[in-house]
């Protein structure tokens, strides 16, 4: 049951976040000092839905361990709408990272609301302890055409 | 064939139609190609035998723009794209005089030439016409056999069936010729292990040269600029500076073709490097089709697809990694 | 339906009759206990100190015999079940705790909480179910009054014990319903009787227990039943025979028309 | 062999307590059926340990009333748990040598016939290593 | 080519402590466009601002990041002051460095490392920015107030004297709120219902304010200056038009079994019923569940009794849509359940009371008709013990974190109230802490001490014994004392935390205002915006934003007015230019866009176009810069990546992602 420490693996984590639910679930997780790894840096964009699968590929492509998508939760939307669609466009593009043999820990969608700053806090924590254990990401960068 | 190019030249003659989209003779006996046909003189060499693959209705987003109506020829898997296209607001049905013409399978070359079959002089048993199930095939090494099932395209052994989903009037008899479970080898990849998975498309994809051959035919994939050659996303193809659009240029194709792909099977037809790209968009069907309900796209024309739509129940991204 | 069984040290000595009850109602119920083989003294109280590891080892042990055999482990002793409950939460949820005992056990695969510990009142009430159990007494206990007495170690901690509210439990009081008794509810029923201190400080145990006692009395009991050895060692120092302390499983059997079978064996 | 520091760092560690999340409302002393026998109260356990005056925990008469009955557990409104503060206490006397509560030559006279098993390892466990 | 100017933020030491700043404006000198960085104190401060101001106009700046909170904060702020100084107010960008970095690191070359990296994602996104110019939005002159407590009463009745038109929605039948079950009010001792029913009066026949009572918001739509909400009027079963409110109905009717929401639940009250004599409308409503008609079909006697013939059993809920500018939350608070608290016997005892019970007894109109007496057995009491903080300022998840901040305040005048009225009862208070903030509240406090004798004891409660003969032992004790006291009472009142209303959950998702862990709604500034919500064209009234007493909740709702009015008087309001935007170059005209578009803003035109030369008529998508939102569904649907997201474009996101996985 030995565990060995991954040695100073730093992940590069980046966290999509909607503006009206998740940005404010990090400000209230920062306001509350709830702390999570400084890997996770967090983008802003103004709905889940406005996340296009080619910002997750590019993200990987530079060198991303994992990528993460928050936003309202389904019904609460800002929007109304926007985080259905991006619920299917992303299980869509899991799925197909996952059948290409990329490992599906390193996607992950979580709803967190304005008021849910633990939230963010644990699913952060439990983000970057994933990707620890999933260490460096290779295959998502080494998906080429050519060799 | 020849009722076919009888009636063309009547609805020609009668002005009823401006030109005829079909498939001219090419220069070796398996290798015909789409065509406009708009005098008398120039169905010499319109044919339409099993080799006759292509799928026209793509043509008509240009053809839509043309004075008059053009005449095409969609065979019944075609007229799901046709539709597709209709639903996409980018073909317009009233420039299209549809003749729905029979279909009893295509043929896939390349099979044939896998078989040892070379120096190919011609084949007996493609024209539609006939029943045979044999092919004839006359050699510069003398004459070979090859049944026709197992000439046929990939996509035919797995045919959506022989019913034109639209059309004007139709010429020439139909026929199923499914006999392969269409989401087996899907299946079958998502059978292996991830190391597996990656392993068999990392071979794939490797093959890749970026001819875009698969693009262009795809009647889905008609963006009049693509992404990938545009400035928008930084993604526009520069000679070997960013290899981004080498790694993610079939996923993100098949992303955006997801819930609208028809599963024609032409990208995999025309690959020059033989890749099964159709496994990427049958994935997508699959999964839309398991998670989202049976959906066939190009089945009638509607508004929205599985991608722009959603219920308030739908399954969360994570069940990918759930059901492992 | 079969469970495993921690009896625990008092109940194969002292306190047969707890058990020797409790496997006759069960039987009764239709439901059969299986004594965990070669079982080891929980060791009495909680090892409070979130370093201490080697004492709560003979409770992983038989945890894990339950899990190997994929049944509920059922406990009967208060504190027996107080401790394996807990040190099964600590397995579950604290992960030091968890990663040192399994260095400590070698199992072929590490133990991580998965046993279901079910105190025997927990079986009554959540899969027997109290209304079935009525049905099941043929020698209601009409017209008793009886107050039921917790103590502490069934109770609380309440988040990790989840037996009860722990400031206002009702199991046992259902459970006298159930057998046709009248339940007396009374405020001292989840105050402590002094526990272990009664070995070396009887008279600060004794005070407690006449604090019970008396409330019980004064709101008209005349009978306590308890789940607890040792609770019932002190309670019973305190009372003059008046008012008799006997264990909860003593009435089921009663209830149920199995006590002369155990009386007589 | 230990300073006090250290022994303040001690009884933190083992009770897993955070002691400064005390707002001092007495709840504890409130819900202590012991209170009275004791001559350091459960409140005041959460204060000598926020001073760092473990000395006088350690030797004061409170840590065998302590019925570790959790009733000042379960009441805390702030999670700071002065039982496990009292045990921690009582674990670094008895994890001493010698310093048992205890002994076993006092078990004779203690016993009567109708002691459960239960309160002798009980005590054992509480009162010695 | 941008000349950008970084500016990092110490936040005092919110930022600075944990954050390298000299550092942060160090690096960012290294980054592309970038020609002016420095870092100071406050860069909100008038001084900080002025500081951007100058380096715009001294260095030429065409682009701002400034490195400080989070952009929710003051965002504004900056785009303003850039504004100011003549430069586009959407050149800027905000590098979340607090919230996001300072506030959640304590490393230090962490927090500094995490915040270079966030302040090049910022600049990289500048670097691609293009000025915006905000279009324009109609206001409706009309607001609307949820909950017709003394808050939303407050802030309705300034609006309308401003001279709009407001509408009160209230889920009861009758306004007044918590303050109508009041008996007195400190620190004055005045009668509640003195003071608050010429308020209830003064709303109801006020001609800018229509009362929507027994009815509730169903849904809302639309965004500041153009809201849409649809309100559910429930049925009445009476006519509102014909009932003459004389009461005959509510003494006839047989069921009379239902426990009185408005005493508590300490007595009860008729299916058909007004909440109280003061009700405003007084108008009755049946509750149908309670109702013999409604649940046998046999009765009717309300309707028989009624001379008006206002009885309408088949009355239907109806649906109200309305059209409103602004809208102010004043749901209010109720009382914790105190089933986490059973050591104070509160379900064991009905001797056992909160606070809230207790106002009811001492009231006039009360299920005792104001005299104190003890709800098990009727006899007076002579003891008589008060319990503070039950479940407030509790950090475990029976309770609520929070200081109630009411309570203590009451108890003092409970306590001064009785040992008034009933001087030979006695009463013992046990408190943690007693706070009194606020004007003649500590001289309120001492006076039940020091003239009435009321017996204030430092420390909590453990328990709350019931005695075989119906007394109430409690055990408590003295810190000061150092001694545990058993007490005999007769009563024991308990002070329950408040929380703030169930229902305030579900309005927040309709108006997608923000909400903290305690169901609290967040103001957009804890200081300097306390009583508006983040979410544009929302306001807080009362206690829905945080504990507050009647003179506060009461300046509260003032302020929540005076915002709303200063948006209802303007005519037009500047919409977010961040909108989508359809290059018609490349439109496919496919409509996969207008499929997920929420509001409907993309419509298509067949329009001559002309590419690089060739003209050619196509199908194209256009966008509709007032109804678009800027949700950006529509970019990502959009294959060829002809739809972008202005202020948020393909390659702003790509730039950012890139900044940060160097």
């Amino acid at each position: 049951m030995s565990i060995e420490a991954n040695e100073e693996f730093k992940p590069k984590i980046v966290a999509f976040c909607c503006n009206w639910c998740s940005y404010a679930g990090a400000d209230l997780a920062g306001s509350s000092r709830l702390a999570y790894p400084a890997d996770v840096k967090i983008i802003r964009v103004p709905c889940s839905c406005r996340v296009n699968p080619m910002f997750i590929l590019r993200a990987f492509e530079k060198g991303a361990d994992g990528v993460i998508l928050c936003g309202c939760h389904p019904g609460d939307c800002h929007y109304s709408t926007g985080n259905f669609y991006a619920r299917r466009r992303m299980t869509m593009l899991f799925s197909m990272l996952d059948y290409m043999g990329v490992e599906n820990g390193r996607t992950r969608v979580e709803w967190v609301s304005a008021a849910e700053g633990v939230k963010f806090s644990t699913t952060m924590n439990e983000f970057v302890q994933k990707i620890h254990s999933l260490g460096k990401n290779v295959r998502l960068g080494d998906l080429r055409c050519r060799n | 064939m020849q009722e076919l190019i009888a009636r063309a030249k009547e609805l020609l003659a009668d002005g009823t139609v401006a030109r005829v989209l079909g498939w001219k003779a090419g220069d070796l006996p398996y290798n015909p190609e789409p065509a406009y046909f708009e005098k008398e003189e120039d169905f010499k060499d319109f044919v339409y035998n099993s080799f006759c693959g292509a799928n026209l209705s793509k043509f008509m987003i240009e053809a839509s723009k043309l004075e008059g109506k053009t005449l095409v020829c969609l065979k019944p898997c075609d007229t799901y794209s046709f539709n597709q296209l209709l639903s996409e607001h980018r073909v317009d049905r009233d420039k299209a005089y549809i003749v729905g013409v029979g279909c009893k399978g295509k043929l896939d070359i390349e099979k044939i030439k896998k078989q040892g079959i070379k120096g190919i002089k011609s084949i007996s048993g493609a024209e539609i016409s006939d029943e045979a199930d044999t092919l004839t095939i006359d050699t510069i090494y003398g004459e070979k056999t090859c049944a026709f099932s197992d000439a046929m395209l990939e996509r035919c052994h797995v045919c959506k069936g022989k019913e034109h989903k639209i059309y004007d009037e139709i010429i020439g008899e139909s026929k199923e010729t499914k006999d392969a479970e269409r989401f087996a080898e899907v299946e079958r990849i998502e059978a292996m292990s991830p190391e597996e998975k990656f392993a068999f498309f990392r071979k794939e994809l490797s093959k890749c040269i970026r001819c875009n051959a698969c693009r262009n035919v795809c009647p889905a994939c008609s963006c009049r600029k693509c992404v990938f050659d545009s400035t928008k996303f930084d993604s526009s193809q520069k000679a070997n500076v960013d290899s981004f659009e080498e790694k993610m240029f079939h996923i993100i194709r098949a992303f955006h073709v997801a819930g609208r792909c028809t599963d024609c099977g032409e990208c995999s037809r025309v690959c020059p490097q033989g890749i099964p790209l159709h496994l990427f968009n049958r994935k997508f069907i699959k999964e839309i089709d398991e998670l989202y309900g049976e959906y066939q796209a190009g089945e009638t024309v509607v508004e929205k697809g599985p991608l722009t739509s959603y219920t308030f129940d739908d399954v969360e991204p994570g069940i990918v990694a759930e059901r492992g | 339906m079969k469970y495993s069984y921690y009896p625990g040290c008092t109940l194969k000595n002292k306190a047969k009759d707890l058990d020797a009850y409790a496997r006759a109602s069960a039987r009764a119920l239709g439901f059969e206990l299986e004594e965990i083989e070669n079982w080891q003294c929980c060791g009495g109280v909680y090892p409070l100190g979130s370093d201490e590891i080697a004492t709560k080892l003979s409770s992983v042990r038989v945890l894990n015999e339950a899990k190997e055999k994929g049944q509920s482990l059922i406990t009967l002793c208060s504190a027996c079940h107080h401790v394996i409950k807990r040190v099964n939460d600590d397995m579950k949820n604290v992960e030091d705790i968890r990663t040192r005992a399994n260095n400590y056990m070698q199992l072929e695969e590490p133990y991580a909480g998965e046993t279901e510990v079910l105190h025997f009142l927990e079986v009554l009430r959540d899969v027997v179910g109290f209304d079935k159990l009525r049905e099941k007494v043929t020698n209601p206990l009409t017209g008793k009054k009886i107050g039921a007495y917790y103590g502490c170690l069934l109770l609380r901690p309440g988040k990790i014990l989840e037996f009860d509210n722990p400031e206002n439990p009702k199991i046992l009081e259902d459970f006298i319903r159930a057998i046709g008794a009248e339940p007396v509810i009374y405020p001292y029923r989840n105050e402590c009787c002094g526990g272990y201190i009664s070995l070396k400080e009887g008279e600060i145990a004794k005070d407690m227990c006449g604090n019970i006692v008396d409330s019980a009395e004064g709101f008209g009991a005349q009978m306590l039943i308890t789940a607890c050895p040792l609770c019932m060692y002190n309670l019973k120092k305190s009372t003059d025979e008046a008012l008799p302390v006997i264990y909860f499983t003593e009435l089921l059997a009663e209830a149920l028309g199995v006590k002369g079978e155990v009386d007589n064996a | 062999m230990s300073t006090l520091n250290n022994q303040t760092e001690q009884v933190k560690e083992i009770s897993g307590v955070n002691p400064l999340k005390c707002m001092k409302c007495g709840k504890c002393s409130a819900s202590c059926p012991s209170f009275n026998e004791m001559d350091i109260k459960p409140h005041q356990f959460v204060s000598y340990v926020q001073n760092e005056d473990i000395e006088a925990l350690v030797n004061s008469k409170s840590l065998w009333k302590c019925l570790s009955c959790f009733a000042c557990v379960e009441r805390c409104p702030r999670d700071v748990k002065p039982g496990k503060l009292i045990d921690a206490a009582r674990q670094i006397v008895i994890r001493q040598k010698g310093q048992d509560y205890l002994s076993p030559n006092e078990i004779p006279e203690l016993l009567d016939p109708e002691i459960p098993q239960q309160l002798l390892v009980s005590a054992f466990r509480r009162y010695r290593r | 080519m941008q000349r950008i100017g970084v500016f990092v933020c110490h936040c005092g030491t919110n930022i600075a402590a944990t954050v390298d700043v000299a550092k942060v404006a160090e690096m960012a000198l290294n980054e592309q466009g970038v020609v002016h960085a420095e870092d100071y104190q406050y860069m909100c401060s008038e001084a900080g601002q002025a500081k951007i101001q100058a380096a715009i106009k001294e260095k030429n700046l065409t682009g701002i990041v400034v490195c400080s909170c989070s952009p929710r904060m003051h965002e504004t702020t900056f785009r303003e002051a850039a504004e100011r100084a003549g430069l586009n107010p959407y050149m800027v960008e905000i590098a979340n460095i607090r919230e996001h970095c300072s506030w959640i690191h304590k490393d230090v070359e962490e927090a500094t490392k995490k915040a270079v990296i966030l302040m090049r994602a910022a600049v990289a996104k500048v670097n691609l920015n293009a000025p915006l110019k905000p279009g324009e939005s109609r206001v409706t002159k009309r607001a609307l107030v949820i909950g017709g407590g003394i808050a939303g009463i407050q802030t309705a009745l300034d609006i309308a004297d401003a001279g709009y038109k407001v509408d009160i929605v209230e889920k009861t039948p009758s306004i007044g709120g918590r303050m109508s079950q009041l008996d007195k009010t400190f620190p004055t001792l005045d009668c509640s219902a003195c003071i608050l029913t010429p308020k209830m009066v003064e709303v109801n026949k006020h001609e800018n304010v229509t009362i929507y009572t027994y009815s509730e918001v169903e849904k809302v739509s639309g965004f500041v200056g153009d809201f849409t909400v649809d309100i559910r009027k429930k049925a009445r079963s009476v006519d509102m038009d014909k009932c003459t409110g004389c009461g005959v109905c509510q003494e006839k009717c047989p069921s009379k079994k239902t426990l009185s929401e408005f005493n508590r639940g300490l007595n009860t009250r008729s299916a058909i019923y007004t909440p109280f004599a003061q009700a405003i409308p007084n108008v009755p409503v049946i509750d149908r569940d309670s109702c013999m008609k409604f649940q046998t079909g046999k009765c009717g006697v309300c309707s028989k009794v009624c001379q008006a013939g206002a009885i309408d059993y088949e009355q239907q809920d109806e649906i109200i849509t309305e059209k409103y500018g602004a809208i102010v939350v004043a749901t209010g608070f109720d009382m914790i359940k105190l089933d986490n608290y059973d050591e104070y016997a509160y379900s064991q005892s009905p001797d056992v009371i909160t606070s809230l019970e207790l106002e009811r007894v001492m009231n006039a109109a009360g299920p005792t008709k104001g005299h104190l007496e003890r709800l098990s057995d009727g006899k007076a009491p002579k003891e008589m013990v008060f319990i503070q903080c039950v479940g407030s300022r509790c950090s475990d998840d029976r309770g609520k974190s929070y200081c109630s901040k009411i309570c203590c305040m009451y108890t003092a005048k409970h306590a001064m109230l009785i040992r008034d009225k009933y001087p030979d009862v006695n009463v013992t208070v046990f408190y943690i802490d007693v706070r009194t903030p606020g004007k003649n509240f500590d001289e309120f406090y001492r006076r039940a001490v020091e003239d009435y004798g009321v017996n204030y004891i430092k420390g909590q409660v453990g328990k709350v014994i019931p005695q075989p003969d119906g007394k109430l032992l409690v055990r408590g004790v003295d810190l000061i004392d150092n001694k545990q006291i058993l007490k005999e009472a007769d009563m024991v009142v308990l002070a329950a935390a408040i929380e703030p209303n169930p229902d305030v959950r579900k309005i927040a998702t309709m108006l997608t205002a923000s909400i903290d862990t305690n169901n609290f709604l967040t103001e957009a500034h804890a200081k300097l915006r306390p009583v508006e919500s983040p979410t544009a064209g929302i306001f807080l009234s009362g206690v829905c934003q945080g504990p507050k007493d009647i003179p506060e909740t009461v300046s509260q709702a003032g302020a929540a007015a005076v915002k709303a009015i200063g948006l209802l008087a303007k005519d037009k309001l500047m919409t977010n230019p961040c909108t989508a935007h359809s290059d018609e170059l490349m439109c496919n005209g496919c409509s996969q866009c207008a499929n997920v578009c929420p509001y409907g803003a993309i419509s298509y035109e067949v329009k001559e176009i002309n590419d690089h030369g060739v003209r050619e008529t196509r199908r194209v998508a256009v966008v509709n810069n007032a109804l678009c939102q800027g949700c950006g569904a529509c970019t990502v649907t959009c294959p060829s990546g002809a739809m972008d997201l202005q202020g948020f474009s393909n390659r702003q996101i790509l730039a950012e992602v890139d900044a940060i996985c160097r």
